[in-house]
This record gives structure tokens, C-alpha cells and sequence, in this order.
């Protein structure tokens, strides 16, 4: 059994909700520099397998490895070097973008306002920097949520549609994102129902319904 | 036939009238106060049975009265704001609460100092001074709900809604010491007939009260002149005032 | 640069009062509340003076807890809802100390206003001014263990809807040894025999619940969240 | 085939109760929420019975008025959070059929409840049989023109966070009178005296909020959705 | 001034939010058999505009008429005749499917159960009716407020972003939808970032930031 020391390997994963057995076992490696497409009909168990890859449930059968070790053992170890941006953008509305950013941010690696800001302005979110996330519409939220991935500088990035909301401006950001961060020597899973067209290696990973 | 009405309340012929009439109000203030409080405090005879502490009447009863009277001012401000949608309107409540729960405090404070001669305790769970201790609560929900909007129009439009519905609390008030049995003193002055109370007392109480009520007069006007510019600060008028 | 168990301590509290301070109304809606719970009972008695001192340690302590136990319904539910709780557990800090955080920043800001107003209630209710102390160290030791035990419910009714009344049937069980001793002690302090013994219990209560309540807390929130 | 009002309303109180009946043993909660504050109070009060009785009318008022109102939060909390409230508000039917079919529902599940397990808390209290009538129809119209006046302060405090506090400081000082009143016609049952007079300004109470509370509610919730 | 007493007009709306000035003067005819394509860069206000449009949101200046009159006089009959899907499908997490569409359609009209299964199947989202929304992934959710939108036989319909979290099936499911409501003498305005490929006329309406 080839385990990847220096990437991610999800072993077997088997998941049951309710009735359904969601993922049936699920399998694959993911090296630096990788990028793995996760795509699938709605319903087939792509977010399911995110949050089973980010430690936020465990899988009832199966396993997944960060640099060899399980994430069970090494959990904070992995999550501090973990972006997942889920569904709903996760920002608190009483709290402006950049607070934020900066509650979020700032429990990985020490950041300053400045660095914040570059990551917002990255994403178009600049200008939305000093408002209340509650009254943000939703193509913004989705850019800070990015810029938050962007500004934690993690090596894994796990990305449920990211593409979502988003207008043609924001999209070309998000493609240029990943291709960056692969270059950069990071590995990311996106999940995504359109085609992306990046200028880097894509690996598909195809979930049955 | 209701563009006279209209007028009336635009908010900046609102803010003239506020600007021309807080002096005068003040200044009739300063007048009734200045002889209540000599006529009370230098020329009345102190009580035969409370000596001079009963002298707190003529700060007490005022202020319990106009927690009152703003109360209504303010409901009916906020009632004439939301059905005929006049903005000034909000602004009059919205100016009022903060002074209406002073006047309450105020009532609450000397109410209880008086309390400690008379009945030998600061604060007794008697009807009368926990209505008014609600009332303080009624106008401090007011003022939270209305701030507690992000969206000022949505917080003055909820505050008065409050208000109003708060206002069916004001007769309970009022009426608490003929309901209830209670320590607190029965109607003494604002009886129907004959005033159980002695003219020499009754005159300067009078006139504090008319002077209370000019000087809320005169801070309403202040604090509504602010509100009225706050609320218009887009506007071209208040550009205007504000570089002349 | 990567971020130590303190440092994420001090920023989730510092996030939290951020939180609080956005409307500062409502910092003092607990207070408002906790007033509005004393002066509900005297209203239902139907003014019986003397009644109402023997009972005011009682509704004190009862008036305490409910308002503490109002705010503590928020604790995880908002971040939960929003699903800033699911980034605060992929942060790579241990969860616990963000529990610990978050309940300290909670106790910060209710439990010590409760304290600090707590003389006035007390005059209303005819506390003698010889018991304040006492009182206030007991309501001081009684709210911070209520917010640990608070943290505990808070956690398993994540998600349950209508979870303000689940949490009080869980919390409030577990408060009752409080109660007993928090308002005991001030009724000592008022007829003035010695309250040391019920001061001890309550302080070895308070120790005992922060040592473990964060590990109880960090649990119940690790079953609901997943 | 458009649908009258007397169906939307029934519509509105079948969804409303099959959320409740979804998760039963909430149902539960503000009864015991009730139990539990009854309970609550004699052992903060470690004091005899017959001081017990005398202040059982208030306490058991209180309780109810608190229980009643922990789950009143929650009226139109849930459907704006998930955009249901929305959907409702442009459903076509007029918003005060909707908003009066909730508020009902409300009543039907916690008030009824609350009524229903007065005898027992009664008679732990010490509340003679006798007054048992009496108690329980004060409780009736008191927790329907609760749950009028709570949808109105519900109304007014969507959207605001930690909400249910704001809405204890806006309801509470008006549920004032049907405590005085509540709990003084047990009072008088208790003592044999006549309690016309209490339980007739009780029914006024109601038929006065039943009437305009629900116009209230519906000026406060378009206030704060839009 | 030519009013449309046969459809929708909106007539030189203004909102201000907070200090922005969202829209500035949007202006719009909407007849039978026409859709609408709202389309703009993120936060430019089409939200926004749908919620003017709906009766949620007051307009500052301007107004909406429905058949020749002010929705405010007409509301309750305009908002039966109308269908608004917004960004969040609001569904109640703990009612199923079936029981979201039966509380939300039984309002506006008489249906039975058949006939909501009928919509949810056509939506493809027929294998979800008896689960609790809180289970349902995006694109189900999504599927469940379609259907619901079909069920209510609205004769104007209001749409944000309804391709949003949809795989391709889902979204010729939605086109084929929109089609099919014009053909039917409908009318439709339609918020989607990416072009409508439809075999109808639609209008564009692109709103600057
Ligand atoms: C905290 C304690 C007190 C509070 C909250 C309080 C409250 C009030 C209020 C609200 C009123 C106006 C009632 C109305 O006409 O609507 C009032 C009037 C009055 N109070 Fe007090 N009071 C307090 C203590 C006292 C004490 C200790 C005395 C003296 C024994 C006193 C004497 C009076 C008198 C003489 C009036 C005028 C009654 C009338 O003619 O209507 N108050 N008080
Ligand atoms: N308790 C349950 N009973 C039955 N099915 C369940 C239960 N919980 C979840 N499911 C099903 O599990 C699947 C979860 O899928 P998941 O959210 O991972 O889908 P997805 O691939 O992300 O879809 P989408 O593209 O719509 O986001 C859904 O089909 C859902 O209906
Ligand atoms: N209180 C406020 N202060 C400042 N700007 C505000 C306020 N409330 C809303 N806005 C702005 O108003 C705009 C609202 O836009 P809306 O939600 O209608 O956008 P949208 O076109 O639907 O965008 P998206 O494509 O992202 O959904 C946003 O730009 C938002 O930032
Ligand atoms: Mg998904
Ligand atoms: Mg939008």
C-alpha cells in the first residue's frame, strides 16, 4: 500500500446517512502541486467528502492521511495547515470583512491588517472591506470567503464551489487563485459543477450518484 | 385641505420653529422655576408632621408628572408619524425619549431620598413606584429597540410602534394608587374640586410644574433641531444651513 | 508564525467582545433583564413587605441565573448557524481553548455586570448592606460556574431547535447545588451567622467545574458538530 | 381556486404544530422550563411552608410568564433566519392571518400545556384544590394575551441579535398587569375572597389584545422585514 | 407615459443602502411571454432589485405596477400571482420536501400531494420529497425551491440565480422550465451570471455597479 508522506491520501472512505450509503469508497491521492476536480450530480456526496477530508466527520469506514499519519492523530497539526471554504461563506454578520478576515485568519498564522486588505483587494472584495458582512451580497461574501483561503496560506485547500455567485470578473480571480497556488507547491480539491479550464494539471474525480 | 398639515411638519420649517422657540421656552423656564423654587423652599411653611423634608415635593411631583406627560407626547408623535407618515414626527419621539427617562429617574431618585425620612426604607415594592419604575423600563425599551437597528428609518418606525402599544401602561400608572391600597400618597393635588393641600404649597408646586414643562419645551426643541439635521444631513437645506 | 494556545485565547476573546461592544445597548440587556426578573416576583406577591426580605436571597439567586442562563443560549448557537463554528474547529487550535475562550469572554461580560449591580438589586430587596459582600462574592463564584456548566448544554443543543429551553433543562439541574448555597450564604450573611462553609462550597464548586467543564464542553460540541 | 382566509389560517396552525410534533420532546421543554422554576424557588428559599404558600401564587405566575416567554423568541426567528418568513409575506394572503395563526399555535402548544400542569406545581406549592379553577382559567387568558403581546415584541425584534433578551425587556413591562392580576385572583381564591373582579379585568385584558395585538404584530413584522 | 396594464412596469426605482446608492433610476416594461435576463457584476444590486420588484422592499423613489396599479395598493392579489425564488431556497430544515412545498404552495393555491410529487419529479428532485430539508445537499435544496416555483402557477416569476449549485442536468432542467412558462403566456425576470441559452427571446437588462 503506496501511502503519499507528503500529500493527501483518502483510503476506502465509506459514508452512511440515513439510508443512503453516500460514498462508497472512496479512494485517492493527492500530491503537492496537484489539483483534483470533484465533480458529480447533485446529491452524490461532494460535500459529504470534503468534510470527511477536512476531519469535520468521520468517515464510518476508511481512512484519510496527511503526510503519512491519519488525521485523526495529527489533527491540529493538519488543520493549521488546512483552508476549506464551504457552501455558505462563513462570515459573521455583525463583524465587518476585514474583522472577519481577521478572527479567522489570525488563529493559523499572525497576519497583519495590511496583508488582510491585499488578499481582499486580490478578490475584488476591497471595497467591501469596512461593511458588515450581514449586508453584503452574496457574489461579495463568496470573495471574502476566498480571500480568507487566499490570506491563510495553507497547503491544502479544500474549495466547495467556489465558483458559485460569482460574476465573470470573479471567476477569472478564482481560476488565477489556483493556478497560483499549484505553482506555488500547494494541492487542492475543488468541487465544481462547470468545467475548469486552468492552465495546470487537473486530475477528475468523479462521484456516482 | 392637508397641505397646511404637511407643511407644518416639513423638517425644515420644523427646524426653524424649533431654533425661534427654544429661548422664549427657556427663558419662561428659568422664570417659573426661579419663583417655585423660592416660593417652596424660603416662603412655605415647612409640614407639621414632615418638617422640611417634604420640600422634595417640588422636584418629585414635576418630574413624576412629566415622565408621564412625555410618555404620551412621545406615543402620540410616534402614532402621527406612522399613519400619516411624517417624518418629523420620528423625530419628535425619538427626541423625547432620552428626556422622559430622565424626568423618570429623576422622579425615581427623589422619590426614594424622600422615602428614607418618611417611611424609613429607599425603595418599598408599592404599586405606585413600581409602575413608575416600569415606565422607566417601557422608555429604556424604546430607546434599545430603536437602536438596535443598523437602519435608522426601521429603528424609528419599530420605537414608535412600541411606544404606542406601551402607552395602554400609562393609565395603570396613573391609576395604581386608586387600584391598589398603597404606602405612596393618594391624589393630594390633581384632584377634581377642592386640592387637599394648602395654597402657599400648592402655588410654587404649580408653578414648578408649568416651569418642568417649558423647560422639556426648550430641550425638545434643542434636541430636536439635532435630530432633524441628523436625519436630513443629505439633503440640500441642511447643506445649506450648516455653511451659512 | 505560527499562532500559540494563549495568543488564540486572547484573540477568540477579543473577537467575542468585539462581538458584544458592536451594540453596546446590548451589553446591558442581561442587566436589564436581571432587573426585570426581581421586580416581577415583588409584583406577583402582592406586596407583602415583610415576606419579600425573607425570600430576596431566593429571587435574587433565581433572577441571576435565568439572566445568565438567557445569554448563554447564544454561545455556539450563532457561530453554529453561521458556520464560523465549523472554521473556528478547522482553525489547528485545540478546540478547548476556543471553548475556554468564548466562555470566559461570556462570563466577562454578564456574569461581572450581574455582580456589579447586584448592590442595587439587593437594596430594593431589603438586603442589609452588611451582607453586599458576601453576596457579591457568591453571585461572582455562581456565575462563572454557571457559564462553564452553561458551555456544557450549550454544546449539546447545537442545532436542536428551540434550544433555549433544552439548555435550561440541562443547565438548571446541575445549578441547583449552586442555588442552594449561593443564596444560603447570603441569608446567612443577613441574619449574620458565619457563611465560610457555604463561601467554601461554592469556591470548590467554581475550581471544580473550570477544571473539568472545558473538556466537558469541548465534547459535548465535538458529537453535535460532526 | 384561490385559497380563503379561514384555510391559510388553517394551513399556517397544521405547519406550525407538525414542527412542533417533529421534534416531541421539545414540546416538553417549556413545561418543565415551568417545572423546574417552580422548583427552583423553594429550595433558593430554604423556608417553611406556610411562607411557601403565601408567595405561591406569585411564583407559580412568574414561572409561566418566563416559560411562556423563552419560547415566544422563536416565533418568527426561525422563519426569517431560513427565509420562510419570506415566502410567507408573499404568499398573498394577508400577513395578519398568518401572523395570528402562529401566534395561536403558539398558544395551543406551550399555553394549553402550561395550563394543564398548573394543578400539579399547585399542589406542590401548597395551593389548596380549591382554588384550582380559579388558577387555571387566570393562566388561560393570561398565557393567550402573553403570547399576543410576545408576538408583537417578536415582531419588533427580528433581525436583532440576541434578540430574546430585547424582547424580555419589551414584553415583560407590559405583561405587568396580567401578573398583578394573575396572580392576585389566585391569591384571592386562596383566601376564600371574591374573584370577579380580577379574573373579569383578566378576560378584558384578552379580548382587548386578541383584538388589536394582531394588527400590532403585523405593522411590527413589515416594519422589520422589509 | 405608457403604462403596461397587462404586465409588469418598473418605473425609475431608487434605493439607497446605507450610504450607497444601489439603484439609480432603474427603469423596466415587462409583458406576457417576455423574460428578462438581469445580469451585473457582483453587488451591483440585482438582489436588490428583485426585492423592489417582489413588494419586500419599498423603493425610496419610483414604483412597481402590476396590470396598471402601485403594488402597494394591489398586494395581496399581485403576490398571489407571483412566484420569487431567492438566493437562500428557504425551506424549513425540519419539514420534508413535500411538506415544504404543501405549507408554501398551499397558500396560494388548492394542490394535492400528487401534483407537488409531479413538480418535485419534474425538478428532479422527486427522490428527496420525504427527506427533511436539513439533509438535502445545495443543488436538492435548490431542485425543491424550483419545483415549488412550478407548483405555485405564478404567472410572473422572479428568479435569483436559479442555475446557482445546479449540475448540467439541473440547469437544462431550469432552462427548459423558463421556456416553457414564457410559451404559457408567463412572464419571468431571471438574475444568472452566465448567458441564458434559451430557445425564446429574452431581454437583457445589465445593471452597472
Ligand atoms: C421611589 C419612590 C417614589 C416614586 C417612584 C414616586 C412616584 C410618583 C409618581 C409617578 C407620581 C405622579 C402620580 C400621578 O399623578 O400620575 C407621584 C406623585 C406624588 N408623590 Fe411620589 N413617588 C415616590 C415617593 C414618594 C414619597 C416618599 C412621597 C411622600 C410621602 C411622595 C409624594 C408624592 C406626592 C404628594 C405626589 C403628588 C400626588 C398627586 O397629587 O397626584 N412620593 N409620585
Ligand atoms: N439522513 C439522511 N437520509 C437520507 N439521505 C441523506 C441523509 N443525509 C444526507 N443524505 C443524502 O446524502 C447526500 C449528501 O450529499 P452532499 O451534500 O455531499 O451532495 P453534493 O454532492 O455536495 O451535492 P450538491 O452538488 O447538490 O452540493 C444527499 O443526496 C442527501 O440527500
Ligand atoms: N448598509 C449598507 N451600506 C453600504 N452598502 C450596502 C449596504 N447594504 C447593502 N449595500 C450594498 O448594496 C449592494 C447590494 O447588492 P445586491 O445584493 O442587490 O447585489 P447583487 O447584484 O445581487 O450581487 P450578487 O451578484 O453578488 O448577488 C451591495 O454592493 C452591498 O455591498
Ligand atoms: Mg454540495
Ligand atoms: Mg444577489
Amino acid at each position: 500500500m503506496a501511502t503519499a508522506p507528503d500529500g493527501l491520501a483518502v483510503e476506502q472512505v465509506h459514508v452512511w446517512r440515513g439510508d443512503r450509503h453516500v460514498l462508497q469508497g472512496v479512494s485517492i491521492d493527492v500530491h503537492p502541486r496537484e489539483l483534483v476536480h470533484i465533480s458529480g450530480p447533485n446529491g452524490s456526496g461532494k460535500t459529504t467528502l470534503l468534510r470527511v477530508i477536512s476531519g469535520l466527520l468521520r468517515p464510518e469506514q476508511g481512512s484519510v492521511r496527511w503526510q503519512g499519519q491519519s488525521i485523526v492523530r495529527s489533527r491540529t497539526q493538519y488543520q493549521a495547515a488546512l483552508a476549506y471554504a464551504a457552501h455558505e461563506p462563513a462570515l459573521k454578520g455583525d463583524l465587518t470583512a476585514l474583522e472577519n478576515m481577521r478572527f479567522a485568519v489570525g488563529l493559523k498564522r499572525r497576519t497583519s491588517a495590511s496583508e488582510l486588505q491585499a488578499a481582499l483587494d486580490r478578490t475584488g472584495a476591497g471595497g467591501c472591506a469596512d461593511l458588515p458582512a450581514r449586508v453584503l451580497s452574496a457574489g461579495q461574501r463568496r470573495r471574502v470567503s476566498l480571500a480568507r483561503v487566499l490570506a491563510m496560506r495553507a497547503s491544502v485547500w479544500l474549495l466547495d464551489e467556489p465558483y458559485a455567485n460569482l460574476d465573470a470578473a470573479g471567476s477569472a480571480v478564482v481560476s488565477q487563485m489556483l493556478q497560483d497556488h499549484v505553482r506555488d507547491g500547494g494541492l487542492a480539491l475543488v468541487v465544481a459543477h462547470r468545467d475548469l479550464s486552468l492552465d495546470c494539471a487537473v486530475r477528475r474525480l468523479e462521484l456516482k450518484p | 385641505m392637508w397641505t397646511w398639515f404637511y407643511k407644518l411638519a416639513s423638517p425644515p420649517y420644523v427646524y426653524g420653529v424649533a431654533a425661534a422657540l427654544m429661548p422664549w421656552f427657556l427663558g419662561f423656564a428659568a422664570i417659573a422655576i426661579g419663583y417655585g423654587l423660592i416660593g417652596g423652599l424660603v416662603f412655605a411653611p415647612p409640614d407639621y408632621q414632615q418638617g422640611d423634608a417634604f420640600r422634595i415635593i417640588y422636584v418629585h411631583v414635576p418630574s413624576a408628572w412629566m415622565s408621564e406627560f412625555v410618555y404620551t407626547t412621545m406615543a402620540v408623535a410616534g402614532a402621527i408619524a406612522l399613519i400619516w407618515r411624517i417624518k418629523v414626527g420620528f423625530a419628535v419621539a425619538g427626541a423625547s425619549a432620552p428626556i422622559g427617562a430622565s424626568f423618570t429617574l429623576l422622579a425615581l431618585v427623589t422619590g426614594s431620598m424622600w422615602g428614607k425620612p418618611m417611611w424609613g426604607t429607599y425603595w418599598a415594592w408599592d404599586p405606585r413606584l413600581t409602575s413608575e419604575l416600569i415606565l422607566l423600563f417601557l422608555y429604556v425599551g424604546v430607546m434599545s429597540l430603536r437602536s438596535a437597528f443598523e437602519d435608522p428609518a426601521r429603528g424609528d418606525r419599530a420605537a414608535a410602534l412600541l411606544a404606542i402599544v406601551g402607552a395602554v401602561n400609562i393609565p395603570i400608572i396613573h391609576y395604581s394608587v386608586v387600584w391598589w391600597n398603597s404606602l405612596h400618597q393618594a391624589a393630594t393635588v390633581a384632584k377634581l374640586g377642592k386640592p387637599s393641600i394648602e395654597g402657599s404649597m400648592l402655588w410654587p408646586l404649580l408653578s414648578m410644574f408649568v416651569g418642568f414643562m417649558l423647560f422639556h419645551g426648550a430641550v425638545l426643541c434643542l434636541r430636536l433641531q439635532g435630530e432633524v439635521l441628523n436625519r436630513e444631513r443629505q439633503s440640500a437645506w441642511v447643506r445649506e444651513a450648516i455653511n451659512s | 508564525m505560527s499562532v500559540g494556545a494563549w495568543e488564540a485565547f486572547f484573540l477568540v476573546i477579543l473577537r467575542e467582545m468585539r462581538l458584544s461592544f458592536r451594540r453596546p445597548e446590548q451589553l446591558l440587556q442581561p442587566l436589564v433583564f436581571f432587573l426585570i426578573v426581581t421586580t416581577l416576583f415583588p409584583l406577583g406577591l402582592n406586596l407583602q413587605l415583610s415576606l419579600l426580605r425573607d425570600m430576596a436571597p431566593g429571587v435574587l439567586w433565581v433572577a441571576a441565573l435565568l439572566s445568565s442562563l438567557l445569554s448563554l443560549d447564544s454561545l455556539f448557537k450563532g457561530d453554529a448557524d453561521d458556520g464560523t463554528l465549523e472554521q473556528l474547529t478547522l482553525s489547528g487550535q485545540s478546540l478547548t481553548v476556543i471553548v475556554a475562550a468564548k466562555t470566559v469572554a461570556h462570563w466577562l461580560v454578564t456574569g461581572i455586570a450581574l455582580v456589579v449591580v447586584s448592590p442595587v438589586v439587593g437594596t430594593a430587596l431589603g438586603i442589609p448592606t452588611s451582607a453586599f459582600a458576601t453576596m457579591m462574592l457568591s453571585l461572582a463564584l455562581g456565575t462563572l460556574t454557571l457559564s462553564w456548566l452553561g458551555a456544557i448544554g450549550a454544546g449539546l443543543t447545537i442545532g436542536v431547535r428551540r434550544g433555549n429551553v433544552l439548555l435550561s433543562l440541562i443547565v438548571l439541574p446541575l445549578a441547583m447545588p449552586l442555588l442552594i448555597f449561593g443564596a444560603g450564604a447570603t441569608d446567612r450573611a443577613m441574619s449574620g451567622t458565619s457563611v465560610a462553609g457555604a463561601l467554601y462550597f461554592l469556591a470548590a464548586l467554581c475550581v471544580f467545574t473550570c477544571t473539568l467543564a472545558p473538556f466537558a464542553a469541548t465534547a459535548a460540541l465535538r458529537i453535535t458538530v460532526e
